[in-house]
């Protein structure tokens, strides 16, 4: 079988075959193809099975709108389901399956759902599979499910690429047929940026399908002559093979460039697809319209497609679908595909032509006020039953049928912001509705002028309004003479009959089910849509919805424009998840940010932990440690002994500066700043508006007008963002300048006995404690480089933070470790960090969960009622002011060697593990090498009045019950005599 | 979207971040306020359906706080200025 | 006084800057360039302008930058720049412009915040319309804008129709130059 | 008309000539003793329960558009009791009970299917937050398991275990968790309202509320006055609006969620799934598709659509967390506006004008709650009192500094 159904012409290149398989079969074609074509051209109708009665399918179009043919494309990891054959441009080694059957395409065991139709109608879920009760779960949702879906997915990680981009343009043209064509010639021309896009591999739109002259040229050969000459403008960018998928607000559009389809598979570095953000200033719809066919009984098989569709096979690709081939119309455009078709030699056998009366075509069976009423064949149509004006019915032998129903303007982008199409007599289509879309206007077809004519000039039209908005010039066109053939069309929407009669073929939606939808009393288009399916498959209902409405308003009586319409959403056609993913996956999912001792961490043998975006070393193993607990107990025990060193460069770092930089520290903290010394930092506590607090940190006083504040490492962003806030926003007239200086440098925690020693190496200046005293701050130098340094501590010991420009922060780490090694110093991580401050009993993100007062967290003091602060008078609220309310406390287990578990909940001994019992929880939790025990930190409600209280901490997820003392949470130092030794 | 930074000219809205309603620029004074005249402005909303003040941070640009007037239903935008203007014109000061 | 000197790296963590050349487009890390935030203290406009043009620091409109002899600037925010000073000479930049200011402004060092990438050849417009929503072929040369590339915020100066300068935040100086290289590639 | 396995063997045997109307559209009457602004799910199971558990006469539901339209009918569908604090969990639990018995209550398959979901855990602290949860959640009578990374792996190999930016290191599951087809629970609150006798208004806009003393009278509406003697507004995110008409100023915004669905595909996703390093949450359809969300738009909004940072940001984390799913396509996109609180959580309360009430504040989380939600509405419109799991739901917990704060985000709805 050899491309039994090729015929002459099209716009394929024969001098090439290219070789592809379907369900295993092997089969050549052309290129210039698409798997569709290619495939009834060596005689292949059966594509597909529908989704609920499995019953046989082939393409019923020739474009994006395909319910029916799609298949799983490629193999392997690449395998793509629900592929529109209809679209899939063929290359050579393309390979394909069919989908939704086994064990195979033509014989289909579930087609016996397709028996059992007279149960599975619309809506019949909802009134079955409930008894038993347990069955639904357990017997007849399994079933359903493994039913579900279509094409597959191989569960393999794509392995192609894909990209993302952003464009600019005064006027995108969204369609290249005739009308945009014409649009952007004209833009062209006249200089304006102007980006035309088109879903198809070739642009022309149906100009490639038609026999139409465009003066004195052939249609295809006019559009490419345009092409051609708007190639060579450089300000306007062609864009084939790009749907635009969707409008947003604000002149936004989305489009997905299909760079690699055509290809076995994308070139090395090459994305498989591009999805372009593009900005316009106007955008001219000129996407064409769609045809629709018409319903009668049994319309669904293979060789039934759409008259249009039929043309375009024969005209664009040179396939005679059959060699026996009836149309089936209520419109004029039918009659064109009988005689384009009859010019070509396919034999046609009838044209069957709703419409009463009228002149009859020359040297065929016209049948006219006649209907096809029914079909056969089991695999693809065989022949069809015609019901002729005068009631004779008469079966006709047929292996293709052409339906036309009339076209429906592609409005679907134009709904996209849900404004609702409007219906038309004239041409018993709806168009699109004004104005919803700002700058966006609509040309030719798509807005219902459905001659190659009316193309041309609305499309000029629109192109030339869109230069005259933004104030640029058009130039005289010439348009060629063309077609401008007016719509007749008689509607008919389908053939009454007593089994069903396809609506949406995918989901087998029929008459029937509508006609039941609207006995249930599910007459709005919305109940519509959502009782029978319509419109929910792949397709969007581009061929059925209309259809769909109209059964429904003739059931209601109601006008279709009354009976309602239904939107379209985006997108426009279906967008590979992977394209709008983009390039953000794995380990690009997000950015990375590296501390200034991160390559020294990882010639270490670091293990790191994601904090946000940045990684941190978690511990650092020596040799022989094995379990990462004996690498932090190490770690925090000779930090407490002798020294160790932690990078916090990730901590925000904000510099505030300005006269009244003190003021404005004492709006946005809790706590005062204005009072601070020069020289010297204070821990601040920071509130949200609405009392809860928001983030902690020591802010240094610089200078007179210059502060230097820390934020967590979570919240540095936010906290920039509320003091921008409240600079700009709440007291404008305040001198605050502010800037992020997080990155700019390389900030090392010393810690521990030896600490003083160790940096007294490496700093130029003394630094004794009458020098430089707890809590002091200042600039100093390190060899000679400019650095700064706070005498802070988070982990109760004497402790500096000690701050080098970014670029040095390598070498320092490794001076650090050198000037260390006769006190055995240590880098410490985030776990040692976290177990340091929880014995010192310091709050960090645990605790800071956005639902905590400094009361809870026991700083209630620090909220200064002297001063109006951010969060200060809500804080005050008598829910969050209770004697009773939650605190933190201190937690050790009575049994030293018991463990416990972070989120464990406090009940009193012997209460019963229910919500009213409830205490409070586990904030954090580590093991306290220092102790030799387990120690956390957590909120128990009259927390402050109940240490020494024996209570449990239960754990109902592990089944742990342990018991635990509520202990104070500063559990090493609490006098604080380390810190300032 | 598409805000028309004053400063800036148009600038997608991914750049910003969003805050609400700009009400939230007549925060009272913490000392002399009751707590309800407080919970009022930082918990009640218009919430209109149309046009709407409200307050946008442009986080990936020049950090400038806007007042956007922009019509909830249909997300035109009517107007936009610099926060810190209409603060000042609503008599914030220090 | 330690007798020792700390060695720098540069931000992709070499000790020498790197350069890429993919097809008509080279990408160099640059690590010779000084930076400091220059803001203006609340109503010192006048004061700011004359000590600007004393010291040759060029303090462009919104949106644009500007060179000098040794100063070159871009504006960030209302009443702020950012003063570009060749590293060499002025290393502790803020140090040279502290006196020129003196409390007129609010200069902060910001030289190690930021890793620059200078991105020369033609139709560099093809390669940042992959990772900026910015319009690269419309700005004039020398406008400066913020803009986000691969979820970074990062400064875009375009200095000619043939060179762009971006400042990306330093942490992330190999997530910014992996999205630029496979960028690049991408387009060739 | 009962629906049972004898009728509808003998309706597709005699070609479903004997389905009769699944609701009446009756007129409306010059009064009830009860008018639910509001045909969403939760104004049709207030309506529901109100006529059937409180055996309460004279209900009616205006519906400004057509029954199940809001919400209901445009969300992703799952359900859920995992909860965190005192004022939700043991209210999000009865919610699920009542789902657990819904379909032989009402008699309508509404599809409620319990396949289990799961959060993952990617972090030491989420891990702590997640235990803290699951405790909670079993403490009140929910169910709750902590997953190892080893256990994800076992029942979703396709995740990014080996190449993640953020590494999956377990999850929060909750067996009894699932998914409800959506349309569905609309229809049966519906059709068992109108066969209690419940009287569903569709096409009838309130425009207005008459109030005289202090008292409601009944409501101006698109179809003429209509008095009561009890109002209920449920109307999501509309509340404003329509609460404006009794003067009143609420603590929440409007917001629009994006909701996505891909094409068919055959069963991949068992259960419901949420990624905790993105924002992403899914599950797969009985049709085959897969339905996913993230994060709300971010900004007010009455346009039930979105655009496109959000679009890209879910389907970038959908892609990180799985990316097996690349090949797959976005069917759909479609916005639902949610009535976003100052805490995140609703309010179910009487208001200052005696005889209105109020239901609203759901956030993106109402559909899991409709049940409850009607219950409880319609317990406090019979009975004027909270029921006993909504009592935190009050109006007044803002001025008190009761917040019921899931997330700790504070007074800024769009982060909830």
């Amino acid at each position: 079988m050899s491309q039994s159904n090729r015929i002459a012409g099209g716009l394929i290149d024969r001098s090439q075959t290219l070789r592809f398989q379907f369900d295993g079969l092997p089969y050549t074609g052309h290129p210039g193809d698409t798997l569709a074509s290619a495939l009834l051209a060596n005689g292949v109708r059966l594509m597909g099975r529908s989704f609920k009665y499995h019953r046989p399918r082939g393409p019923i179009s020739a474009g994006s709108e395909e319910p029916n043919a799609l298949v799983e494309l490629r193999s392997g990891a690449r395998q793509e389901p629900n592929t529109r054959a209809t679209v899939a441009e063929l290359f050579d080694g393309l390979t394909a399956q069919s989908q939704n059957r086994w064990p195979s395409l033509k014989f289909d065991a579930l087609a016996i759902n397709d028996r059992f139709n007279s149960f599975l109608t619309a809506g019949f879920y909802y009134k079955t599979f409930m008894w038993p009760a347990s069955f639904w779960e357990k017997v007849y949702e399994p079933i359903i499910r493994r039913a579900a879906g279509l094409g597959s997915l191989t569960r393999l990680e794509d392995p192609d690429t894909y990209d993302k981009g952003f464009l600019h343009c005064d006027i995108l043209i969204i369609g290249a047929g005739p009308a945009g064509l014409s649009a952007a010639l004209t833009a062209g021309r006249s200089g304006a940026r102007v980006i035309l896009a088109d879903e198809d591999f070739r642009m022309g739109g149906r100009l490639n399908a038609e026999t139409f002259e465009l003066g004195d040229q052939a249609g295809a050969a006019w559009a490419d002559a345009a092409v051609g000459e708007l190639a060579s403008l450089p300000n306007v960018r062609l864009m084939a093979r790009t749907t635009v998928v969707g409008a947003f607000d604000h002149g936004i559009y989305g489009a997905v460039e299909r760079v690699s389809d055509h290809l076995l598979e994308p070139a090395a570095g090459k994305p498989r697809q591009t999805f372009w953000r593009i900005y316009t200033q106007r955008a001219i719809l000129t996407g064409g319209a769609t045809e629709r066919p018409i319903a009668f009984e049994n319309n669904d098989r293979p060789g039934i497609m759409l008259a249009g569709s039929l043309r375009a096979y024969a005209n664009r690709w040179g396939v005679a679908v059959g060699d026996r081939t009836a149309i089936f119309t209520n419109n004029d455009d039918g009659l064109r595909t009988a005689l384009d078709l009859q010019a070509k030699g396919v034999d046609v056998v009838a044209v069957i032509d709703s419409r009463e009366g009228g002149a009859l075509l020359p040297g065929i069976r016209h049948l006219r006020g006649a209907e096809v009423i029914d079909s056969a064949g089991r695999l693809g149509l065989s022949s069809i039953t015609v019901r002729q004006a005068n009631g004779a019915t008469e079966v006709i032998k047929a292996n293709a049928l052409g339906v036309s129903g009339g076209w429906n303007p592609n409005v679907n982008i134009t709904s996209h912001h849900r404004s609702r199409p409007i219906w038309r007599d004239d041409i018993a289509a709806f168009v699109p509705g004004t104005g919803e879309i700002a700058n966006l206007s609509v040309a030719g077809a798509a807005a219902g002028t459905l001659s190659t004519h009316g193309a041309l000039v609305t499309g000029d039209a629109s192109a030339r309004a869109a230069l005259e908005s933004l104030g640029l010039t058009a130039k005289a066109a010439s348009l060629p003479k063309a077609e401008d053939a007016p719509v007749r069309i008689t509607p008919m929407w389908y053939v009454k009959g007593a089994n069903r009669a396809w609506i949406d073929p995918q989901n087998d939606v029929t008459v029937k089910d509508i006609k039941l939808a609207h006995q249930e009393n599910f007459t709005s288009v919305e109940h519509l849509k959502r009782y029978t399916t319509l419109g929910m498959a792949t397709d969007q209902g581009k061929t059925g919805n209309v259809l769909g409405l109209a059964v429904m308003a003739g059931l209601t009586g109601k006008t279709i424009p009354d009976t309602g319409t239904t939107i379209y959403r985006p997108p426009y056609t279906p967008v590979a998840l992977g394209t709008l993913g983009g390039r953000g996956r794995g380990q690009e999912f997000k950015p990375f940010r590296l501390t200034p001792s991160h390559k020294w961490a990882l010639e270490q043998g670091a293990v790191f932990v994601e904090v946000g975006y940045w990684l941190r070393t978690q511990w650092l193993p020596k040799a022989g440690e094995t379990e990462w607990r004996q690498s932090v107990d190490r770690e925090v025990l000779a930090t407490r002994k002798s020294v160790g060193i932690c990078d916090v460069t990730t901590l925000g770092k904000i510099d505030i500066q300005g006269t009244d930089a003190g003021a404005f520290l004492d709006k946005v903290y809790a706590n005062t700043f204005s009072s601070l010394g020069v020289g010297k930092c204070r821990y601040g506590l920071m509130l949200r508006e609405d009392g809860m607090v928001f983030d902690d940190g020591t802010t240094a006083r610089m200078g007179q007008n210059e502060y230097v504040m820390t934020t967590t490492t979570a919240n540095a962003v936010t906290v920039f963002r509320h003091l921008e806030f409240c600079r700009q926003v709440l007291w404008p007239d305040m001198d605050v300048q502010l800037i992020s200086t997080t990155e700019a440098w390389a900030q090392f925690s010393v810690a521990g006995p030896n600490a003083r020693k160790l940096l007294q190496k490496v700093v130029d200046q003394d630094i004794s404690d009458a020098a430089f005293p707890y809590m002091g701050a200042g600039n100093i130098t390190v060899g000679g480089l400019r650095a700064r340094l706070f005498r802070i501590s988070f982990s109760g010991e004497l402790a500096y933070e000690i701050a080098v420009p970014t670029r040095y922060g390598d070498a320092m780490i490794r001076k650090l470790m050198e000037a260390g090694a006769e006190y055995d110093a240590v880098v410490y991580g985030t776990e040692a960090l976290g177990v340091m401050r929880i014995e010192k009993g310091h709050v960090a993100g645990n605790e800071l969960n956005g639902t905590s007062t400094a009361l809870n967290m026991g700083l209630g003091k620090m909220v200064s009622r002297k001063k109006d602060s951010i969060g200060m008078l809500l804080s005050q609220r008598e829910g969050m002011t209770r004697d009773d309310g939650l605190r933190l406390v201190g937690v050790k287990p009575v049994n030293p060697t018991a463990e416990l578990k972070a989120g464990s909940h406090f009940l009193k001994t012997g209460a019963v593990a229910r919500a009213e019992n409830d205490d409070g929880w586990i904030t954090s939790l580590v093991y306290s090498p220092h102790l030799g025990h387990y120690i956390a930190l957590g909120y128990l409600k009259n927390g402050a009045q109940r240490i020494g209280e024996k209570m449990r901490a239960v754990n109902l997820l592990a089944g742990t019950d342990t018991e635990i003392e509520i202990v104070s949470p500063h559990f090493i130092d609490p006098e604080g005599e380390r810190l300032r030794a | 979207m598409i805000i028309h930074h004053p400063i800036l000219g148009p600038r997608d809205a991914q750049e910003f971040v969003y805050l609400g309603d700009a009400s939230l620029i007549g925060r009272p004074d913490g000392l002399t306020a009751s707590i309800e005249e407080f919970h009022n402005y930082t918990y009640l909303r218009d919430n209109p359906a149309g046009a709407h003040r409200e307050l946008w941070y442009h986080e990936q640009g020049d950090r400038s706080w806007l007042v956007v007037t922009r019509n909830t239903v249909t997300h035109e935008i009517l107007q936009v200025e610099l926060a810190r203007d209409v603060a000042r014109a609503e008599g914030r000061s220090k | 006084m330690p007798d020792f000197i700390l060695k720098p790296l540069t931000a992709l963590g070499h000790d020498h800057p790197e350069v890429d050349i993919l097809g008509p487009w080279t990408i160099t890390e640059r690590a010779d360039i000084a930076l400091a935030s220059l803001a203006l203290r609340r109503g010192r406009l006048g004061d700011v302008q004359t000590a600007a043009a004393a010291a040759g620091v060029p303090l462009p409109q919104a949106g644009a930058s500007a060179s000098g002899a040794v100063y070159s600037a871009f504006w960030m925010t209302p009443e702020m720049w950012m003063v570009e000073a060749p590293y060499a000479s002025h290393e502790d930049i803020r140090a040279h412009l502290l006196p020129a200011f003196g409390d007129a402004a609010s200069i902060t060092e910001q030289t190690d915040a930021w890793v620059r990438f200078d991105l020369a050849g033609a139709g560099l417009e093809r390669l940042f319309e992959r990772l900026s929503n910015f319009d690269l072929a419309k700005a004039p040369a020398g406008a400066a804008t913020r803009t986000v590339m691969e979820h970074l915020g990062c400064y875009l100066i375009k200095r000619s129709d043939t060179l762009v300068t971006i400042y990306g935040p330093r942490s992330s100086a190999q997530s910014l130059h992996h999205a630029l290289t496979v960028a690049a590639q991408s387009v060739l | 008309m009962r629906y049972s396995g004898f009728r509808i063997l003998k309706e597709a045997l005699t070609g479903h000539k004997g389905w009769g109307h699944a609701w009446r559209d009756p007129e409306p009457q010059t009064s009830y003793d009860y008018i639910i602004i509001g045909g969403g799910g939760h104004g049709l199971a207030t309506a529901y329960y109100l006529a059937k558990e409180f055996k309460q006469a004279r209900i009616a539901v205006l519906e400004k558009g057509y029954l199940g339209g809001g919400n209901v009918g445009r969300n992703t569908t799952i359900i859920r009791s995992n909860y965190l604090l005192d004022g939700n969990e043991p209210f999000y639990e009865f919610s699920m009970k009542l789902w657990e018995g819904l379909e032989q209550d009402f008699n309508y398959n509404a599809m409620v299917s319990q396949r289990g979901i799961i959060n993952l855990i990617h972090t030491d602290a989420a891990r702590d937050a997640a235990t803290r949860r699951g405790n909670a959640m079993i403490m009140n009578g929910a169910d709750a398991e902590l997953l190892n990374r080893d256990q994800v792996r076992v029942m979703y190999p396709f995740l990014n275990f080996d190449n993640a930016r953020f590494p999956i290191k377990g999850a929060l599951m909750q067996r009894r968790g699932g998914t409800v087809r959506h349309d569905a629970v609309a229809w049966g609150y519906a059709r068992g309202a109108d066969s209690h006798g419940v009287d569903l208004i569709q096409n009838c806009e309130v425009t207005g509320m008459r109030i005289e003393n202090g008292k409601i009278l009944g409501v101006e509406t698109s179809r003429g006055f209509i008095g009561a003697k009890k109002v209920g507004v449920a109307v999501a995110g509309s509340s404003s609006k329509v609460m404006a008409h009794a003067g009143m100023r609420l603590p929440m915004e409007s917001h629009v969620l994006q909701a996505f669905v891909s094409e068919g595909l055959k069963p991949l996703i068992d259960g419901v799934m949420t990624f905790g390093a993105g924002h992403f949450y899914v599950s797969q359809s009985d049709k085959g598709g897969l339905v996913f969300g993230g994060d709300i738009d971010g900004y007010n909004s009455y346009a039930q659509r979105g655009n496109l940072p959000v679009v890209e940001d879910v389907i970038e984390g959908g892609m990180a967390l799985m990316p097996m799913i690349g090949r797959a396509r976005l069917l759909r996109t479609w916005g639902g506006i949610m009535d976003m609180s100052m805490d995140g959580s609703p309010i179910i309360d009487k208001t200052h004008v005696d005889g209105l009430y109020f239901n609203g504040g759901w956030c993106y989380g109402g559909f899991k709650a409709t049940p409850a939600s009607g219950w409880c509405f319609a317990h406090l419109l019979a009975k004027d009192e909270p029921h006993v799991t909504a009592k935190a739901y009050r109006f007044d917990r803002f001025l008190k500094g009761l917040m019921i704060d899931e997330k700790g985000q504070g007074a800024q709805p769009n982060l909830h």
